[in-house]
């Protein structure tokens, strides 16, 4: 049992002319992803783009593994040209994906536009109890929601633009929320996903409220499995990250330590961090 | 069929070599690649102390090429040594070493400690830059070059030593003839070619270190005339590597005079693919009746 | 929206030139492509007597790119003051004459001439091979690189004139420097890279000249990086070439410091590729709310 | 009108594992193309292979224009994956076609393997009065048979294994048809598409006998109209092609001649030349 494997295109439904959901069915015995965890897809046989792309898993179905995919260059611009019976190589489930929830706590899911596809196994596993932001530029970049609906306990929808839900960024949200709330803000757990500067707006948030939590980061990628170094991200030490609950920005800090190790990769020691661990 | 290549006194079991920078410490593909059926390992380069790296992003794509900008981290001597060098001893194949230090002293020191070790190869990489020459790389400067590599030259015993060449120079023959002259057991080329990629939506460089080394099937044209011009310079063995991706990029460089090659970019691309390159320059010697792959090595048809 | 800029004292009608080699004499072209249109027309490089050129194979391809040894096969400079000028001169375009020889005298005659005969610019291409120098190109050596350019710096009166750098050393800013400081008005860069390619089944080099240069996208991050490098090292400007085959990468070359940007290869796979491009730069300005394309030029966002 | 056109692909029939027909439809307004001339071919928009491949016009239909090709490397496997309603860049027609037919004289029309792709047109022009020697490696090299048969006055047929027609080289069974044959060797006209070599001793043979003719050359391209210089073919002088006559080989004289022009580009010049005129 491989983690590289051939698969065969199911099918590649577009969602919008900006998103697809693309169903593969491995040819060979493959191992089960976590929620979190990502794949690597080849984009083309004749090598051009010559690197996989990495989207994590979305979702299993009888049909096979799912994906969600929104169209941003080159590559993802071949994958809206997949078609039913093509057959691929792919990487995967590679990473650590996100951890369990302690029992007592509330799962707090925070999803910025194609984030989703990431946070949706969540929404699966913790069902109702869960709690999800989901936010995106506008409508057409909210996916799902009817399968959404179903699933969560409470589903906050916003879009930059209003064109629905609340106008504004999925933050704002979360912030206008977190005055509200009755409950303590260390009975919740955030799970999040998103492009860097929600994260990062997220991450400093929770920090100052004190809530724990995990974000999901995106690095340009080679290899998928740690041994390129390409997709680093850089993170505290365990003495600074103490201190890091006070401190805005950390960088000036980290370039005065000499020989270090401050980075960690995003393919192998991430995708998913704890939100407290990354330096912005 | 005989695969088997002779790189100074070292024997390989096949002339397929995985690329300092590619295939990590080697565990990392052993879940995809029997560490066993390489020819070598040639592990990311190392230097004394560990090094951090240059900050994200290090890589980016480019037409049928890639740019990296890795910054050269790695674990460091000790650390190699300790946690890594144990893990590939337990297979058959050889181990080679790439080693960079920004001082010939650094690259003696390091070089003297993975001899003794008993490391089986140790490649310079001397794309460096070289602090007391304000930066430019020891690769590019034939009084340098010489100096680092007779100085390692002077400490290595038992290790089969091989310098990396830099193809950033005008004529690949000198330093090609400089590095044999100095006492190379055997020349790798190439290196990555400095190159840099500009977002023209943010302006930013695609790479956070702006420029970074391109790799991958772009440069393979480049890398193959330049193993045939060293090859007609100089009697050491010459490993060549530069956009391999599959079994006929290996026959056009040992064509081209390469005894032995590297695989880099394509690990990346397909974590099987040194398995299925040694595969496939079988297939092709038993389709042309040759049964010992040493025929081809050189045997370009020119005239 | 203001699409012009200057080369030396020539003022071209937008940034996109014809690369040497890659447009005929113009004439092959104006099928597809209104000659007045263009912000220059570089020509075939001319010498002194007729060229016979090499043998085929001249041309492969290989990876995102192709590999070509014409060996400089041209009318010569009579037949194309003759033939092949007067036409060119019906257009509004400026027209410069890339020129080649293999002494420092041939320049310094075929510069003359055409300095008399009233073109707008003569590029040097000093990639050739120095017959006194036992061949190896002028481009590559610094001493007879500020020679050359001196030399003919001396007999140019009314053209601009553009030194063309050969890519094919370690430290491109060294010869920029030299260029402008022995008088040139501008830099072309980059020329091809000198590569190989072998068929595996014949055993035989693609080309019949064995070597030849490696033109197309494969090389863009090299010329990108080059240019760059370049602009940080001298005030005169820029002519950025190597792998554009569309706007974006005009625009790319533009942000790494080129004022003007010569197509080559791409007329090749779409003979109306420059004047698309004209229009993509156009399109991208205005989406970018920026009325005069000089105001990108080396305006990446480096820090 | 452009050259330079943009094409909707209408069929791309396999018509075996090796060789398809492909037929397209100009969508802007096209010149008419004459038997001979050829069409540079966009393989990919992808760009990669990079280059345009050149493609023998073979057949005008109420569908569109046609082309044969044979499957060789990337870019006809890349052909191969054409499907109709796909829109490709064509440039052409280019070159130099097959020049008329004098009148008294009869055609001879020799074509090897896919050579077939450029010689049908004349086919189809000659008609009844034309003889055709069609040869390939085997049977499954031997394309449009039927079509053929309906064609032209006598069709002679053999491939190198004898799988089907007479064993041979089309070239042996030419030679035996010249000496069983009454007419004289300078009433006919060769007319000839193949691989250099058998172009090469057709031509010795028809140098040695006195006939005329013409023959379609092949090299690699770049541009396809002139410009890149890369199509070479070496050509004889006019005081040189008079001894060429006796002289088997004459590259030696060639190589002496100082600043004489002796390259011809296939591409314009050619692809088809009169067959004294190359130099082999
Ligand atoms: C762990 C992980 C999981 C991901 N999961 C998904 C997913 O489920 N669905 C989805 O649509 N996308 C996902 N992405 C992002 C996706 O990989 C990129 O959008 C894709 O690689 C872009 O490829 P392209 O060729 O279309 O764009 P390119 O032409 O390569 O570049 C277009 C833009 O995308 C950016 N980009 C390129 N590669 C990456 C990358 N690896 N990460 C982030 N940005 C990139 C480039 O910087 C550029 O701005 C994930 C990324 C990572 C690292
Ligand atoms: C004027 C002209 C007309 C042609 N007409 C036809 C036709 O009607 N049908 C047809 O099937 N083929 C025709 N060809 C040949 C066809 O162009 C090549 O087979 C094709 O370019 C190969 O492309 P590839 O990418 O598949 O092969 P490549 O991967 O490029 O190369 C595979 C093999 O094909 C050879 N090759 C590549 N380009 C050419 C070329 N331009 N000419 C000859 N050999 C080449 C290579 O040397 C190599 O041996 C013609 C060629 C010319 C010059
Ligand atoms: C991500 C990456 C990291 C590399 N690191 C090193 C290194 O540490 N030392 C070294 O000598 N070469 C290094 N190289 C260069 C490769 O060993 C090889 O010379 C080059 O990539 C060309 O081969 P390729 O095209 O097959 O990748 C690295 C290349 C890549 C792509
Ligand atoms: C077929 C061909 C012929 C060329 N001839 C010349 C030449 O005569 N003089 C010259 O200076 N450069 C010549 N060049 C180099 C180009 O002008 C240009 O510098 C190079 O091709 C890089 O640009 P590109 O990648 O856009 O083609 C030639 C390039 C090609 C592909
Ligand atoms: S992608 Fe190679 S280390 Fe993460
Ligand atoms: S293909 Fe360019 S000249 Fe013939």
């Amino acid at each position: 049992m491989s983690r590289f494997f051939r698969a065969e295109i199911v099918s590649n439904l577009p969602l919008n002319n900006k998103n697809n959901l693309l169903t593969i069915k491995p040819l060979e015995p493959a191992t089960e992803p976590d929620p979190g965890q990502f794949y690597m897809v080849e984009v083309s046989n004749s090598k051009t783009p010559l690197l996989s792309r990495p989207f994590s898993f979305f979702r299993k179905t009888p049909e096979g593994i799912q994906f969600l995919f929104e169209i941003r260059g080159k590559g993802t611009l071949m994958m809206k040209g997949f078609k039913g019976g093509e057959v691929i190589h792919m990487l995967g489930p590679l990473g650590r994906g996100y951890p369990e929830l302690e029992d007592d706590k509330i799962p707090m899911l925070v999803a910025g536009g194609i984030g989703i596809a990431s946070i949706f196994p969540l929404v699966q596993a913790f069902g109702k109890k869960a709690c999800l932001f989901y936010g995106a530029r506008d409508k057409e970049g909210l996916l799902m929601l009817d399968e959404l609906k179903g699933l969560v306990g409470e589903l906050i929808i916003s879009t930059d633009d209003g064109s629905m839900g609340r106008r504004g960024t999925v933050i704002d949200v979360f912030m206008d929320f977190l005055m509200q709330t009755q409950a303590k803000a260390c009975d919740y757990t955030i799970y999040a996903c998103g492009r860097k500067q929600m994260l990062e707006v997220l991450s400093r948030t929770a920090l100052n409220n004190g809530i724990k939590g995990y974000i999901s980061t995106e690095e340009n990628m080679a290899c998928g499995i740690g041994a390129c170094l390409g997709c680093a991200v850089k993170v505290k030490s365990k003495e600074l990250r103490a201190k890091s609950r006070r401190i805005k920005n950390i960088n000036s800090e980290l370039r005065t330590l000499d020989y270090e190790l401050m980075y960690k990769m995003v393919c192998k020691d991430g995708p998913v961090f704890p939100l407290e661990e990354i330096v912005w | 069929m005989n695969l088997s290549v002779n790189i100074g006194h070292l024997k390989l079991k096949n002339p397929v070599i995985t690329a300092s920078g590619t295939f990590g410490y080697g565990e990392e593909y052993a879940e995809f690649v029997d560490l066993n059926k390489l020819g070598a390992i040639v592990v990311k380069g190392i230097s004394l102390k560990p090094m951090e790296g240059n900050p994200s992003p290090r890589i980016c794509e480019t037409p049928c090429g890639m740019l990296n900008a890795i910054g050269l981290q790695n674990v460091g001597l000790k650390d190699f040594l300790k946690k890594k060098l144990p893990y590939l001893r337990r297979f058959s194949t050889p181990v080679i070493v790439n080693v960079l230090a920004n001082t010939i002293q650094g690259y003696v020191r390091l070089s003297t400690a993975l001899d003794d070790s008993g490391v089986d190869g140790i490649e310079l990489n001397v794309s460096c830059p070289n602090v007391k020459k304000g930066g430019i790389s020891f690769g590019t400067d034939k009084k340098t070059l010489a100096k680092l590599v007779s100085k390692v030259r002077q400490s290595v015993k038992g290790s089969v030593l091989i310098t990396k060449l830099s193809p950033n120079v005008s004529n690949i023959q000198e330093f090609s003839k400089i590095a044999e002259d100095s006492g190379s057991d055997a020349l790798s080329l190439i290196n990555t070619i400095p190159a840099m990629a500009i977002d023209i939506e943010t302006r930013k460089p695609r790479l956070a270190n702006i420029t970074g080394g391109l790799s991958g099937p772009a440069i393979k044209p480049i890398a193959i005339r330049m193993v045939w011009e060293s090859y007609n310079t100089v009697k050491i063995p010459i490993i060549g590597m530069g956009g391999i991706m599959n079994a006929d990029d290996v026959i056009e460089f040992m064509l081209a005079g390469a005894t032995a090659v590297a695989v880099g970019t394509a690990n990346f691309v397909n974590p099987k693919a040194t398995i299925e390159i040694i595969e496939g320059i079988e297939q092709y010697l038993r389709r042309k009746g040759i049964n010992d792959v040493k025929e081809i090595i050189g045997k370009l048809h020119a005239a």
